[in-house]
């Protein structure tokens, strides 16, 4: 493997076979459902590949996530892989990871180095596209509509990649048909409450909401819990488009309070194992992963929802 | 043309956006409360925005790992669940505030860190969805119209002031507060005082924790109350509390919450953008102390008293201004 | 300074007053507590902006924007409490803001040695380098002086200096006040001991609730003259102060309190010591002596190593306050601003503080019994201004003092420790204090009072244990409680105990 | 703590590993240092951790409009200064109390992060690519960062001002009583003002550390660091209420709160919650030794 070996300094009672892989891996946080699904999914996938994980967990700073890696290289890991909490400001110590001639693959984010052959390859889900399919069910589904179509937006975390990306991606899509207007959109922070209590001021002052597109399913379960507290019917009077389609989300889909809703995948943990293997083994993989993902109607939810597994 | 001051009544229950404050500003008012009392004591309880997120994913979670997840006696249990975990944990503030005198703010850091981890090892770190009608009612019911959460906040209130006004308790805060060593001379119990109001603090926030996750019917573990505590302090302070401790104000802290959820939710209503709004939000705080500073309102007065003699308190102003900007 | 009115809120503390300071004069400024003397001070210096009149400095109109300025302009100031800074040594608090510096840096050798030598002046045997807060608040006392004297000012202010010290202290410092007013440095000066008026003061300026009484030459004046300026009338209680209201000790009586070999390392070696109801046992020593530490033995706010107690005859551990509290045992703590006043609640508040503290706080005194208590003491005590709502910490330090002593007598002890009860408190508060232990004991309340000054000492003990170097030297009672004898003692040790 | 990690953990004990506890902290030592200056007046500065990011994007966004490093950096320093200037003075002036005008310097230096961009921006300034890539050589195969050397100065400057200067004392002395340092005619405004400003200063330094650690600027960087300094401050021993405490104790609570950082990237197996477990239990036992230590000390 890639000047694994060297060190040899695996963790103690590994034991099992000189050959087993070593995968340094650093986690965001755990700062939603989706999040543990896929951090989950990362351990699953390790144990059943036989690759033996370190992981780390940043607690949302990029400045634990450097010194995970960094201590990942000390340890002379034999792949490390990551998810940037933030695109910049990777070159260095991805340029120490290159120099101790260990493979780095990103997962569900990317960096923006100019220098792509700093990491092998990036695996994970494509925000902006996300956005726009959001926005092209909206298009077609108002399609022959007549007059204007109000629409309220809940925002992630201001300032977070997935945020600016969906809000980029559907802006963009919607802006084919001049009937579709944004006529709010505050941040909710990606979480329950927020989107409830950002609803609720929405619903006060904008009396004509057609729909509401949130950039998660959690927010936009909150807010659904405003709707119906304000004595309209979700998904009926207020049509929801959601992003992720974590197994509450479904559910309301599968209800009818929520309408579509783009996946964002989690699972990710078999697919890099995969690459994890080949890149150990320093076969050529390709520079962008896009994971498979879907988007749900009501009818697709309800048949995917027994086997909804986060 | 809707407005902000609107109220009519929807399924047997107020509506509107003054209500939407108090019924947001419910577990704001209660963990600042709290915090009233143990900053009264010259301590600080950092850990309230954690015991929030704990007890909301204690209660979720053993309703929704119960056998019967709908029924109120489940619900109870958790309510009471929750409950008893956040006194323990008070006292354990309590414990290290008190016995072992270590510093107020870090002994509450301990907590504040390590129990989001606890809460998250609750709930296997994923948001615990519950669907439990009595769970539910805690912040969707109403008693008499009003909001169940505004009721129950206004009740621990009065509780409060009716406590602290009809026993010792108060007076016994401040005075160690204002002088912990004359205080223990006096023979005052200082350690169980300060006991008490570590737990009393770590109750409120597990009842605002409460309200909280039956908003959305749901536990966050890692996001309920995340920087709960700063808004907590910083509504103490808005009320007129010193953070050197000693005299309190109950009343001005119920005030200071208030201004707070306004000031919230005026940002949310009046459309100003993400981007902006810590600016705007920081602007307003700066501006309401500000009009509170006595240095500031005795210059005002040295000018006013030229042309008239009746300066109106400027606390009462700070609702009238952050009202005048919703429309 | 001219027609000086200074006002807090309501209260006029101050109305067109006129204080006039001479170069190479002692002048002293009198009143009773709360009268307006600290306050006047403060104004000179710039602590309180003036509300109307004028202070001119050698004829120039000044307004000093704080003490900073007033110092500047070469007036140094010892104010009443203690205004030091207790976490930093010794050396460091005489020379703060003006310490040695060698190329931009302090100096900390040259630190050293230059408060080694402020010290020596005063002849005060402490380690520089020794942090302030652990040192009694009558050494604290006089490092404010030590500091005040450092400086070589024009003018030197020094408001109650003397509050805490004991004679040879006093002597001392009379010593250094001589030297600096033969220099030509004017010299103001309060005190509530009148003896020590009419030994160093030149002329003097009296004060009544805020407003000026007069100027006189000391030489002009009787002290009974004096007196009755200050309180505005004939003062028969200061005919009972030559009157020793002495109890005989009822020795059959089983003692409230009785110690043996009580003791703290480094702070005070094994002491036995009895005192029964009635009794009034006072300690008697130098600065530094023990007594305190003693005191805060008997009352469980520090922890002995050695030694038993037994309180009316069971033997008890006292290892906090509430536990002596509980006891029966009330403590009236010497440094009044750090163990004693709650600054921001109110008179009342105060006053009935340790009662409260004994019933819990669930039991809360009802308002109107409150009410009564409040009003009784400061009526009895003549606490001003007589508002049990005002804060205590806005109060003159003379009133706080009493309300302290009211906290601890509405508790109706059986045995209160009393360690410099009369600090600060002006002459006919002195005697009514006096007055007040000594009827205590009458009723059978046991007493330990300590003082600094030994008058009141020998005059209000009916036994007095000698202290000196933290050993017990002696004890003497009935006919033996005498001045010369007890001074002896304190002197050369006697060597009769141990 | 540190030998039982050495025990655990093979490589734990390496000296590279301790440098690279001071290389990963740099900034929260110089951000420690300033804080404890305040923290000794027993006032609070809460805005650090926003002030570290507003800098890091002020830097960031002027390299990409074209302007000269070393006089972004200037610009960051000075900014950072007189922030903590304007802030130093409400609270003087207008005696407010300081807990209160960081925190709105808080929301507003963090308010003004995303009001220059949301997104993060990276750096590809030359002059900042080398100092943030250049490794100091020690001697054998150890090394340290430039950012290393630079908290070194910071922290040897602030004990010589801390120790060795009237301003110095003065702080001290505010810190133990203001009331009295007043009385004694120090110049309180200059000192309680002067914390403030060195504090700005220091973020803004430790801003420009983070910058050349990160080498992006972004608007959620260093969220929550405030609590990492005061954390650090605390545990090194300072008292929170002010007049007592040393800038070498801050230094030894950063290491602290690092150590714990490194044992447990070594632990490579803590989920995350248990991880945060780990972090509170670690800084519990720690407190709890200070706590110890300083008793004994005291006894
Ligand atoms: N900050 C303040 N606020 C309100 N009242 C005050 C304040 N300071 C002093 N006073 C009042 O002013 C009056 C004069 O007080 P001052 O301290 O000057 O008395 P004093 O003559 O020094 O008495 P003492 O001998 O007891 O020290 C008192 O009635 C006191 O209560
Ligand atoms: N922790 C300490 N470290 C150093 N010296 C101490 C400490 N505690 C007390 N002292 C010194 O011990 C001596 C005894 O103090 P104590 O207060 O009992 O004296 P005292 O007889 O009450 O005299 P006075 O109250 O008049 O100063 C004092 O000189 C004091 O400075
Ligand atoms: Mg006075
Ligand atoms: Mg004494």
């Amino acid at each position: 493997g890639g000047g694994g070996g060297g060190g040899g300094a695996t963790a103690p009672g590994a034991g099992a076979g000189g050959e087993a892989l070593t995968l340094g891996f650093s986690q965001v946080g755990a700062e939603s459902g989706w999040r543990t699904a896929n951090t989950k999914s990362v351990q699953d996938a390790a144990g059943a590949a036989g690759i033996e994980l370190q992981f780390s967990d940043a607690q949302q700073k990029q400045e634990n996530q450097i010194k995970a890696i960094r201590s990942f290289i000390q340890q002379r890991v034999d792949v490390i892989a990551f998810s940037p909490v933030v695109e910049s400001g990777w070159d260095t110590v991805l340029m120490e990871a290159k120099r101790a001639n260990i493979p780095v693959i990103l997962t569900d984010r990317a960096v923006d180095s100019t220098d792509t052959t700093l990491y092998k390859t990036f695996l994970g889900s494509d925000f902006v596209e996300e956005g726009r399919k959001a926005g092209q069910w909206l298009v077609e589904d108002t399609a022959g509509g007549s007059g204007p179509v109000n629409i309220v937006e809940l925002q992630g975390t201001t300032g977070s990649a997935p945020a600016i990306d969906r809000q980029e991606g559907f802006a963009e899509t919607i802006a084919q048909n001049p009937d579709l207007k944004v006529i709010a959109s505050q941040t909710g922070d990606f979480t329950r409450s927020g989107g409830r209590q950002v609803m609720e001021a929405f619903l006060k002052t904008h009396p004509d909401i057609d729909v509401l597109y949130a950039h998660n399913d959690d927010m936009g379960l909150g807010a659904i819990e405003a709707i119906e507290a304000a004595g309209k019917v979700p998904g009926t009077d207020i049509k929801i488009i959601t992003v992720d389609a974590v197994k509450d989300g479904m559910q309301a889909l599968a209800d009818g309070k929520i309408n579509y809703i783009v996946e964002c995948n989690p699972l990710l943990g078999p697919q890099l194992m995969d690459l994890v293997k080949k890149v150990a083994a320093g076969e050529e993989v390709p520079q962008r992963v896009v994971t498979e993902e879907t988007t749900f109607d009501t009818a697709a939810a309800k048949a995917a929802l027994p086997s909804r597994q986060y | 043309m809707p407005s902000f001051f609107a109220v009519r009544l929807q399924d047997g229950r107020l509506y509107g956006s003054l209500i939407d404050i108090l019924h947001n500003g419910a577990p704001l008012a209660l963990a600042a409360l709290g915090m009233t009392l143990v900053i009264a004591t010259r301590g600080i309880d950092l850990s309230v925005g954690t015991v929030v997120a704990i007890s909301g994913a204690v209660a979720c979670t053993w309703i929704a790992s119960s056998p019967d997840p709908a029924s109120p006696g489940t619900a109870l249990t958790g309510i009471g669940l929750a409950l008893a975990l956040a006194a323990a944990l008070g006292a354990w503030n309590g414990f290290l505030v008190a016995r072992l005198g270590i510093q107020p703010i870090i002994a509450t850091l301990v907590l504040m860190t390590a129990g989001r981890g606890l809460a998250q090892l609750v709930t296997d770190g994923q948001i615990i969805t519950v669907n439990n009608g009595f769970f539910a009612g805690i912040s969707g019911s109403a008693l008499l119209a009003v909001p169940l959460t505004v009721v129950v906040a206004a009740a621990v209130y009065a509780l409060v002031a009716l406590v602290t006004r009809r026993t010792a308790l108060g007076t016994l805060v401040e005075a160690v507060g204002i002088n912990p060593e004359a205080s223990r001379l006096a023979g005052v119990r200082s350690q169980s005082i300060v006991w008490t109001v570590y737990v009393f603090a770590a109750l409120c926030a597990a009842v605002a924790g409460l309200m909280i996750s039956s908003n959305v019917n749901a536990a966050d573990a890692n996001n309920a109350g995340l920087w709960l505590e700063l808004d907590a302090i910083l509504a103490v302070v808005i009320g007129g509390t010193s953070l050197a401790g000693g005299r309190y104000s109950i009343a001005g802290t119920l005030l200071g919450a208030l201004t707070i959820q306004t000031l919230t939710t005026t940002i949310y209503s009046v459309g100003i953008p993400p981007e902006v709004s810590l600016v705007f939000k920081a602007l307003v705080v700066i501006l309401v102390f500000l009009a509170q500073a006595p240095k500031v309102r005795a210059l005002m007065r040295r000018r006013r008293r030229r042309r008239d003699d009746a300066p109106p308190p400027a606390a009462t102003a700070v609702p009238a201004e952050t009202a005048g900007s919703g429309r | 300074m001219t027609g000086i009115s200074v006002a807090f809120g309501p209260v006029q503390a101050l109305q067109s007053v006129d204080l006039r300071l001479h170069p190479g004069e002692v002048h002293a400024l009198m009143g009773e507590n709360g009268a307006g003397k600290s306050t006047l001070i403060k104004t000179l210096t710039g602590v309180h902006p003036v509300d109307a009149g004028e202070i001119r400095v050698r004829g120039e109109p000044v307004a000093f924007a704080g003490p900073a300025a007033a110092q500047a302009a070469g007036i140094s100031t010892v104010y009443q409490e203690v205004n030091l800074c207790p976490n930093l040594s010794v050396g460091e608090n005489l020379l703060l803001g003006r310490e040695p510096r060698r190329a931009g840096r302090i100096d900390w050798r040259g630190v050293r040695r230059r408060a080694a030598e402020v010290l020596g002046r005063l002849h005060l045997d402490v380690d520089p380098s020794s942090p302030l807060g652990a040192h009694s608040i009558a050494l604290q006392q006089l490092v404010a002086i030590a500091r005040a004297v450092e400086v070589e000012a024009r003018v030197l202010v020094l408001d109650e200096p003397t509050s805490s010290l004991d004679a040879s202290e006093v002597a001392e410092l009379f010593r250094v006040v001589r030297r600096l007013r033969e220099s030509g440095v004017a010299i103001l000066f309060v005190s509530h001991f009148i003896e020590q008026v009419f030994e160093i003061s030149d002329r003097m300026t009296v004060l009544r609730n805020g407003r000026l009484v007069g100027e006189y030459a000391t030489a002009d004046i009787s002290r009974r003259q004096l007196v009755s300026a200050m309180v505005g009338r004939e003062l028969e209680v200061l005919e009972q102060l030559d009157r020793a209201p002495a109890e005989p000790a009822a020795d059959a009586e089983p003692p409230v309190l009785a110690a043996t070999g009580l003791g703290r390392r480094g702070a005070i070696e094994p002491v036995d010591l009895a005192v029964r109801p009635g009794e009034v046992v006072g300690l008697a020593g130098l600065l530094g002596s023990g007594r305190t530490e003693l005191a805060r033995l008997l009352f469980g706010a520090d922890r002995a190593d050695t030694g038993e107690l037994t309180v009316g005859g069971r033997p008890v551990r006292l290892r906090t306050p509430r536990a002596a509290i509980d006891a029966g045992i009330a403590f009236s703590p010497e440094d009044r601003k750090a163990e004693g006043v709650v600054a921001d609640l109110s008179v009342r508040a105060n006053i009935v503080l340790a009662m409260q503290a004994s019933r819990g706080w669930m039991r809360r005194i009802p308002r109107r019994k409150q009410d009564e208590l409040a009003r009784r003491w400061i009526e009895l005590l003549d606490i001003r201004p007589a508002d049990p709502d005002a804060l205590l910490g806005n109060l003159s330090g003379g009133n706080q003092q009493k309300v302290l002593l009211a906290r601890w007598l509405i508790t109706q002890p059986r045995l209160l420790i009393l360690d410099e009860p009369t600090r600060g408190i002006d002459v006919g508060a002195k005697a009514q204090i006096q007055a007040l232990v000594a009827e205590q004991a009458r009723e059978g309340t046991a007493v330990v009072f300590i003082s600094a000054e030994l008058d009141e000492v020998v005059r209000l003990s009916d036994r007095v244990l000698v202290l000196r170097d933290r050993r017990p030297v002696a004890q003497l009672a009935g006919e033996d409680v005498e001045l010369d004898r007890v001074m002896e003692l304190i002197a050369t040790g006697g060597g009769a105990r141990a | 703590m540190f030998a039982g990690g050495g025990l655990r953990y093979e490589s734990f004990a390496s000296g590279q590993v301790l440098l690279n506890l001071l290389i990963d902290n740099s900034f929260l030592v110089v951000l420690a240092v300033g804080m404890t200056f305040v923290i000794l007046t027993g006032g609070i500065d809460l805005s650090v951790g926003s002030v570290v990011a507003l800098s890091t994007m002020v830097a960031a966004a002027l390299l990409r409009a074209g302007w000269s490093p070393v006089l972004v950096m200037l610009v960051v320093l000075v900014g950072g200064a007189v922030f903590g200037l304007a802030m130093g003075a409400v609270i003087h002036y207008l005696e407010i109390q300081p807990f209160i005008v960081t925190l709105a310097g808080m929301f507003l230096a963090r308010g003004l992060c995303y009001v220059i961009d949301l997104e993060s921006i990276p750096i590809d300034d030359p002059l900042f690519r080398t100092i943030a890539q250049t490794a100091v050589p020690l001697g054998g195969e150890l090394f340290v960062s430039p950012s290393v050397l630079v908290a070194t100065v910071v922290v040897a400057i602030a004990v010589y001002v801390l120790h060795l200067t009237r301003f110095g004392r003065t702080v001290y002395a505010v810190g133990g009583n203001p009331q009295s340092a007043m009385l004694m005619g120090l110049r309180v405004a200059q000192a309680r003002v002067g914390v403030y400003v060195i504090s700005g200063a220091c973020s803004a330094l430790a801003g420009l550390l983070f910058t050349f650690y990160m080498l992006s600027g972004y608007s959620l960087h260093a969220v929550g660091m405030e609590l990492d300094a005061i954390a650090a401050v605390v545990i090194g021993g300072t008292l929170l209420t002010g007049g007592s405490g040393f800038v070498l104790g801050s230094v030894l609570g950063v290491l602290v709160l690092g150590t714990i950082q490194t044992i447990l990237s070594f632990e490579g197996t803590l989920s995350s919650w248990w991880s945060r477990i780990v972090i509170g239990l670690l800084l519990l036992v720690f407190v709890v030794l200070q706590r110890v230590l300083a008793r004994r000390g005291v006894a």
